[in-house]
């Protein structure tokens, strides 16, 4: 009745290519076409490089106390120094490292805990999901920051309390976010088929259930480690947080607490502000590159 | 059967519609030139595995297709109106009036925060200017009309508190709410139970025989075909690949495709002896490569020419039948050169009449029951 | 209806104690406050004298024990700082705080909903791109970090703002004096929560939107305006009200932050001097009150969920 | 098969009642009767076909048999031992020979695990096999659901649906189970994929000499690969035969409703045939009194309602033909 005619566009060679790439060749394929995303993970690459070579290249030390005090950026400061002297530009690689460092340890101890935590609660349901739950509830009532605090004040500031710190708010998110995985992954088929094989409770929890919660998790461990970031500045500006001499973003803006600094210095604040925002748009654009990458909808 | 279908030219006509989704690699076909004819008051069934391309048709044609999905080209003239070229807004005239669609799953197809009469009632005057009473009467009508006995209680409750035959019937209720003169049915039952199956079939045939009602019925169930078509469209891999008036098809289903669907499908009717006839293989993936016959790699007549592109084309021994010409799309059985169909080895049905009759009518039955209760004689 | 409510307050019970649990036990591991107190002036028997006045001699159980059944009594304690009723210091700092955070949420929400909606409709548009983006963009902005650049420009540099308190010294009370004062904290306060705001009510339209109830409601033939402002806005709602509940605590944590660079005489201020002076009541009476609030906030959330949703049955 | 049938699985009085509420403060006062009293053999290479509708609590059975679900009530013998009664530990070698086939192919498979891991796990846990028998194993697997061999290495998005089932099939006998429960497998495949799975099924049984008990809602299949048929109704059964009998001389009105609703293949016996059963299946929450059918039964009487009638033989041929209505019976009986 009519003719058939040519196929519309198909690249045959890439289809060829895609129906065969496992899941991750699939998922990073899909990363690296989020633009923001892959920048993103490119300038973090590259900052962090720049952060480990700064030791070797800076003629000064981060809390090495030179002659200028509050110099204007120059040839031998390019972004000046602070009051006491020391060099800006060094304090800022260091301070972002330390920033980034407490940003990761942290969001790594809050995802640990969630993990495990939602992991138990979702599979074994019943009162070890109720007491969990409750715990997290608690958690999760408190408005946050004052939670962090109230914690820091108590176990003391410094760099180590608070990673364990804000490790510990953070879990509750996750926890919940993995439960509800592991409870609906419960009823899959192929955990099912494992418990009626008989395989064992930890090899259902660790091999079938816990590689198909990555995903989510991951998305949510950048959106965490962006937020830890932030509260890491605030708590640090507070006088909470990293303590002097040791320098971390945060801190470094509490200078400007003083109005003076403020209006006469910008070299000293505007800086790692600036560095702030680069680092959690970073963190932020790479979060959501993977929830476009690792999206059910668009995998095959 | 037959007389109910005089012939006055068709109601819709598609002709050569090919839609596409845009995927990770390109433009994946997935109808290439899908062309049939539906007649007032027919039923027409589009029969079909997962993928063929059935859905999309009936997605195609009432401007429905998600984002990445777009009609490449073709026609589809409904009442003489080109239905692909129009406007969303001149397509939202037609939508829901003359022309309405029911989907598979009715739960998730209802907006689960409106009440049945919230939804019903804009269905009502999203066609006709007619107020909010008279609308409410309407859909009371309406709902009693699709078999809904309580319709006033129905209304006012919302689609999670029905059950799944229920909602199914609002769904009917709603799509009959613009007075439509073609009803596109997609899978309107697979999601149902066998015995609500039979409800909703037996209420659209009902529909169809009561008013002036074209219905495209699309399944993937060929017992369910048998029952309910006039005319028959086979699918594969996005082409049709036979179509044909129902008992012709039945008789002698000319493609090997509708062959081996017919043969696959166990019966209760069947000896248990026999052992199913099973198409080889899968749907080819990228199947709008092959230029050839798409079913030819698990086809078991294959021959050279089959790698040639095929049309569809009438079938030698149907001239008889020129409202409802026989047409396949292979060359071979075109041509007759295919074994004949029909090495039935079916045992023949145990009549259900036969085993009703045994029993007191049903009908008869249930007043004595009623009876029964009321009077307490027993 | 009620018996939904009073279900959820039975369960916001346990949460309540076990959170005042946490928090006196925490601030047990803190060490003893009268340490701040030591100086040059005070004998040890002094200290002594007053610990016992105050309770803190007692084992940390029984202390807890007599807090809570004063508590109970609404009686939180005296600050030991101030020597005034913790009642009565939160009761002078809400006013200020619920001011601003009232005005951030609306103003917020006004922003966030319309944005995130629009974004959702028009995905993969230049708005849309541009929404993402500023809200992205605006989530990664440290708040005090942006405060600090507005006191710059606006109070610095520009001086058309004033950058602290809640009014200026020494004038007498105006409504347009505080507006003022008020244009920089709400201002801070709504740019750093809308952006997360506009990302979740995009992404739970987008959801909508490609759910078969907008197919069928397309289907038949109302028209696209209609689709989206009935069917895919209703249920639109389950995520706004959502957004509404997680708002309540961001914002009390926000306001810390920006209490202090704006001085604003709230609750914020008054919890970072609880803090650092470790004054135990008041820290206790603070966050008691933070806590009842985000489960009031909760359970608001839920009734509203409820009201909403029919498939949810509140029984 | 006739005389020295052994029984390989008895099932007594089994329940299993749901909560109707699943959360709250308050005790649950109503459940969902989703099995209620059901008995029934499996005997040793045979196949029983469980047919009923959404809610007939035809799964439920099967997810108990293979310790999914935990019973309320009665027990399930195995070669004679009471699964219901022992231990976990002690159960766990039993169990393995009890294994089961999904309805959804694309989700009994774990995605993020190549073929190789998740056919070779189970078998090693087990020590079916040692390392270096594992491959051998794993192509006889293979072989055996007629796969080619070279797939070990692929992950399961990369097979169609059917060849996803085969796998699941292949998955469930690596254990060498002697009973398989197949729940719904063919349900979510396409027609022409189905026969080749049924076909399938069928080899593996006689090769493998398997038992079956095949869960399902198409008639069709269930009696193409059923030597009797259970049909259940709202947690209980309603009558049980080979699937010749069930079909042809249908002793409950509820197999009749089921066998006429089924459409035929054939456009020239259309309509007519109906007997089109009114209403829905009730809840399972408090179901109705006595004969649970007896609300959308043309031939109920009253005694229907109080009495719960008892499954019972029906006739007495070398597979006893058993039916729970005596009712119908009796009006048969009257009429002729």
């Amino acid at each position: 009745m009519q003719q058939a005619t040519t196929a519309p566009g198909l690249d045959r060679s890439l289809a060829e290519r895609i129906s065969h790439e496992t899941y991750y060749q699939t998922v990073f394929r899909r990363f690296r076409r989020h633009r923001p995303g892959f920048i993103s993970l490119i300038f973090l690459g590259l900052m962090l490089l720049l952060i480990a070579v700064t030791p070797l290249l800076s003629p000064y030390g981060p809390n090495q106390i030179t002659s200028a005090f509050s110099a204007m950026p120059s040839a031998e400061h390019w972004l000046g120094t602070d009051q006491v002297g020391r060099d800006m530009l060094t304090r800022l690689m260091t301070g972002s490292g330390i920033s980034l460092f407490v940003a990761l340890l942290a969001t790594v101890v809050s995802t640990l805990l969630g993990v495990l935590l939602g992991l138990a609660a979702g599979y074994f349901g019943g009162w070890i999901d109720i007491i969990i739950m409750r715990v997290t509830d608690i958690v999760m009532s408190f408005p946050y920051l004052l939670l962090v605090l109230v914690a820091a004040a108590i176990f003391g500031p410094g760099m180590w309390n608070i990673v364990l710190i804000l490790g510990f708010v953070n879990w509750p998110g996750m926890a919940r976010l993995v439960r509800s995985n592991v409870m609906s992954l419960r009823g899959v088929n192929y955990v099912q088929g494992s418990q009626v094989a008989g395989m064992p409770t930890i090899y259902i929890l660790f091999k079938e259930i816990l590689p198909n919660t990555i995903a989510p998790v991951l998305i949510y461990a950048t959106s965490v480690m962006a937020q830890t970031m932030l509260d890491e500045a605030a708590l640090s500006f507070l006088g909470m947080g990293v303590q002097a001499p040791t320098a971390s973003l945060g801190n470094l803006l509490n200078v400007a607490q003083s109005y003076t600094i403020l209006e006469t210095k910008p070299w000293m604040w505007l800086p790692p502000g600036l560095m702030t925002i680069l680092l959690v748009v970073a963190v932020n654009f790479i979060g959501d590159a993977l929830r476009d990458a690792f999206d059910p909808r668009n995998l095959q | 059967m037959f007389e109910r279908l005089g012939y006055v030219g068709p109601l819709l006509d598609v002709r050569n519609l090919r839609t596409t989704f845009s995927s990770d690699w390109g433009q994946k076909e997935a109808l290439d030139g899908v062309s049939f004819t539906v007649s007032p008051r027919e039923i027409l069934c589009i029969v079909g595995e997962s993928g063929s391309g059935k859905s999309v048709t009936a997605l195609s044609l009432m401007g429905l297709l998600p984002r990445n999905g777009k009609v490449l080209n073709g026609e589809a003239f409904f009442e003489g109106r080109d239905l692909l070229k129009m406007k969303e807004r001149e397509l939202d005239e037609i939508r829901g009036g003359d022309m309405a669609m029911i989907f598979q799953d009715a739960i998730s197809s209802l907006n689960p925060v409106f009440t049945i009469g919230n939804q019903l009632i804009e269905a009502v005057r999203a066609h006709s200017s007619v107020g909010r009473k008279e609308a409410r009467e309407e859909a009371l009508g309406i709902l009693q009309r699709v078999g809904l006995s309580e319709p006033e209680l129905v209304l006012e409750r919302y689609p999670y508190a029905l059950s799944g035959g229920m909602r199914q019937r609002v769904m009917i209720a709603m799509a009959l709410a613009g007075k439509p003169k073609l009803l596109i049915a997609d899978e309107p039952t697979t999601a149902l139970d066998v015995t609500i199956q039979a409800q909703i079939m037996q209420l659209l045939r009902s529909l169809c025989e009561e008013t002036d009602l074209s219905v495209i019925l699309i399944t993937h169930d060929i017992g369910l075909v048998a029952q309910m078509a006039d005319r028959v469209i086979v699918m594969y891999a996005g082409q049709v690949v036979e179509q044909s008036d129902v008992q012709v098809l039945f008789n002698s289903p000319d493609h090997p495709y509708t062959q081996g669907l017919m043969q696959a499908v166990p019966s209760i009717y069947d000896d248990k002896a026999r052992r199913l006839v099973a198409i080889p293989g899968t749907v080819p993936e990228h199947y709008q490569d092959i230029e050839g016959c798409r079913f030819a790699s698990r086809c078991a007549y294959k021959v050279d020419e089959c790698d040639l592109p095929q049309v569809l084309s009438y079938v030698a021994s149907c001239e008889s039948q020129m409202n409802f010409p026989h047409c396949v799309r292979c060359h071979r059985a075109a041509r007759g050169e295919l074994p004949p169909y029909g090495a039935d080895e079916r045992c023949t049905p145990v009549d259900v009449v036969a085993q009703i009759s045994q029993a007191p009518a049903a009908g008869e039955l249930k007043n004595e029951t009623k009876g029964d209760t009321n009077g307490r004689r027993a | 209806m009620i018996r939904y409510i009073l279900k959820r307050l039975l369960i916001a019970i346990p949460v309540l104690l076990g959170i005042t649990i946490l928090d006196y036990f925490i601030m047990s591991l803190a060490g003893n406050p009268m340490e701040m107190m030591i100086g040059p002036r005070i004998t040890q028997a002094a200290i002594e004298e007053r610990a016992a006045l105050l309770g803190l001699d007692k084992p940390i159980l029984v202390q807890y024990w007599n807090w809570l059944k004063e508590a109970m009594q609404g009686n939180f304690g005296y600050s030991f700082k101030q020597n005034l009723a913790v009642t009565r210091l939160i009761g002078n700092n809400v006013a200020p705080t619920v001011l601003l955070m009232g005005l951030s949420l609306v103003l917020s929400m006004l922003i966030a909903i319309p944005a995130g909606i629009y974004s959702a409709v028009h995905q993969y548009s230049k708005t849309d791109y541009a929404i993402v983006t500023a809200s992205f963009i605006g989530s990664s902005v440290p708040s005090f970090f942006l405060a600090l650049t507005m006191v710059y420009f606006f109070n610095l540099r520009l001086g058309w703002l004033p950058s602290s308190g809640m009014t200026t010294l020494g004038t007498a009370w105006s409504l347009t004096d505080t507006l003022r004062h008020m244009v920089l904290p709400v201002g801070v306060m709504v740019f750093s929560v809308v952006g997360v705001n506009i990302r979740y009510i995009r992404a739970s339209m987008l959801e909508i939107m490609e759910q078969d109830y907008l197919r069928t409601a397309k289907a038949k033939g109302i028209g696209r305006r209609r689709v989206i402002n009935k069917h895919a806005l209703r249920n639109a709602l389950l995520p706004i009200i959502t957004i509404f509940g997680m708002q309540i605590p961001m914002l009390f944590s926000g306001s810390v932050v920006i209490e202090q660079v704006f001085s604003w005489p709230g609750l914020g201020l008054l919890t970072m001097s609880s803090i650092l002076n470790r004054d135990y009541p008041l820290i206790m009476g603070v966050s008691l009150l933070s806590a009842v609030v985000v489960l009031i906030a909760n359970l608001v959330t839920d009734i509203l969920y409820a009201i909403v949703d029919p498939t949810i049955q509140y029984t | 098969m006739a005389e020295e049938r052994k029984v390989l699985l008895r099932v007594e009085n089994l329940r299993k009642y749901y909560p109707a509420h699943s959360q709250g403060l308050w005790p649950v006062k109503e459940f969902v009767k989703a099995v209620d009293d059901v008995s029934f053999d499996i005997y040793e290479g045979e196949t029983l076909g469980l047919v009923g509708e959404s809610g007939s609590g035809k799964s439920t059975v099967g997810r108990q048999l293979v310790a999914l679900e935990k019973p309320d009530g009665g027990s399930i013998l195995y070669r004679g031992t009471d699964l219901v009664k022992m231990s976990d530990r002690a159960i766990r070698e039993i169990r393995r020979e009890i294994q089961m086939v999904f309805q959804d192919p694309n989700s009994s498979l774990n995605p993020r695990k190549h073929i190789r891991e998740i056919l070779a796990e189970p078998m090693l846990h087990h020590k079916l096999v040692d390392k270096a028998g594992l491959d051998k194993a794993l192509q006889e697997l293979l072989d055996l659901v007629s796969l080619p061999r070279n797939t070990l290495g692929r992950y399961p998005y990369e097979f169609s649906g059917g060849q996803r089932q085969r796998l699941g099939i292949a998955k469930a006998l690596s254990l060498q189970p002697k009973l398989l429960v197949l729940d719904e497998p063919v349900s979510a495949l396409d027609v022409s994929i189905q026969a080749q799975i049924l076909n399938l099924l069928r080899d593996l049984q006689k090769e493998l000499k398997l038992t079956y008990l095949f869960i399902a809602h198409g008639l069709g299949a269930v009696h193409y690969i059923s030597d009797r048929i259970a049909v259940m109704y709202l947690g209980k059964i309603m009558e049980v035969a080979t699937g010749t009998e069930l079909f042809c001389e249908p002793r409950h009105p509820y197999t009749l409703a089921l066998k006429s609703a089924d459409p035929l293949p054939d456009p020239a016996r259309r309509g007519g045939l109906d007997i089109v059963l009114e209403g829905e299946v009730p809840s399972a929450v408090n179901p109705p009194s006595g004969c649970r059918f007896h609300t959308r039964c043309p031939y109920a009487e009253a005694s229907c309602r109080t009495d719960v009638p008892p499954l019972v033989a029906v006739s007495n041929g070398d597979i006893p033909h058993l039916a729970a209505c005596p009712v119908w019976q009796r009006q048969r009986e009257a009429r002729q």
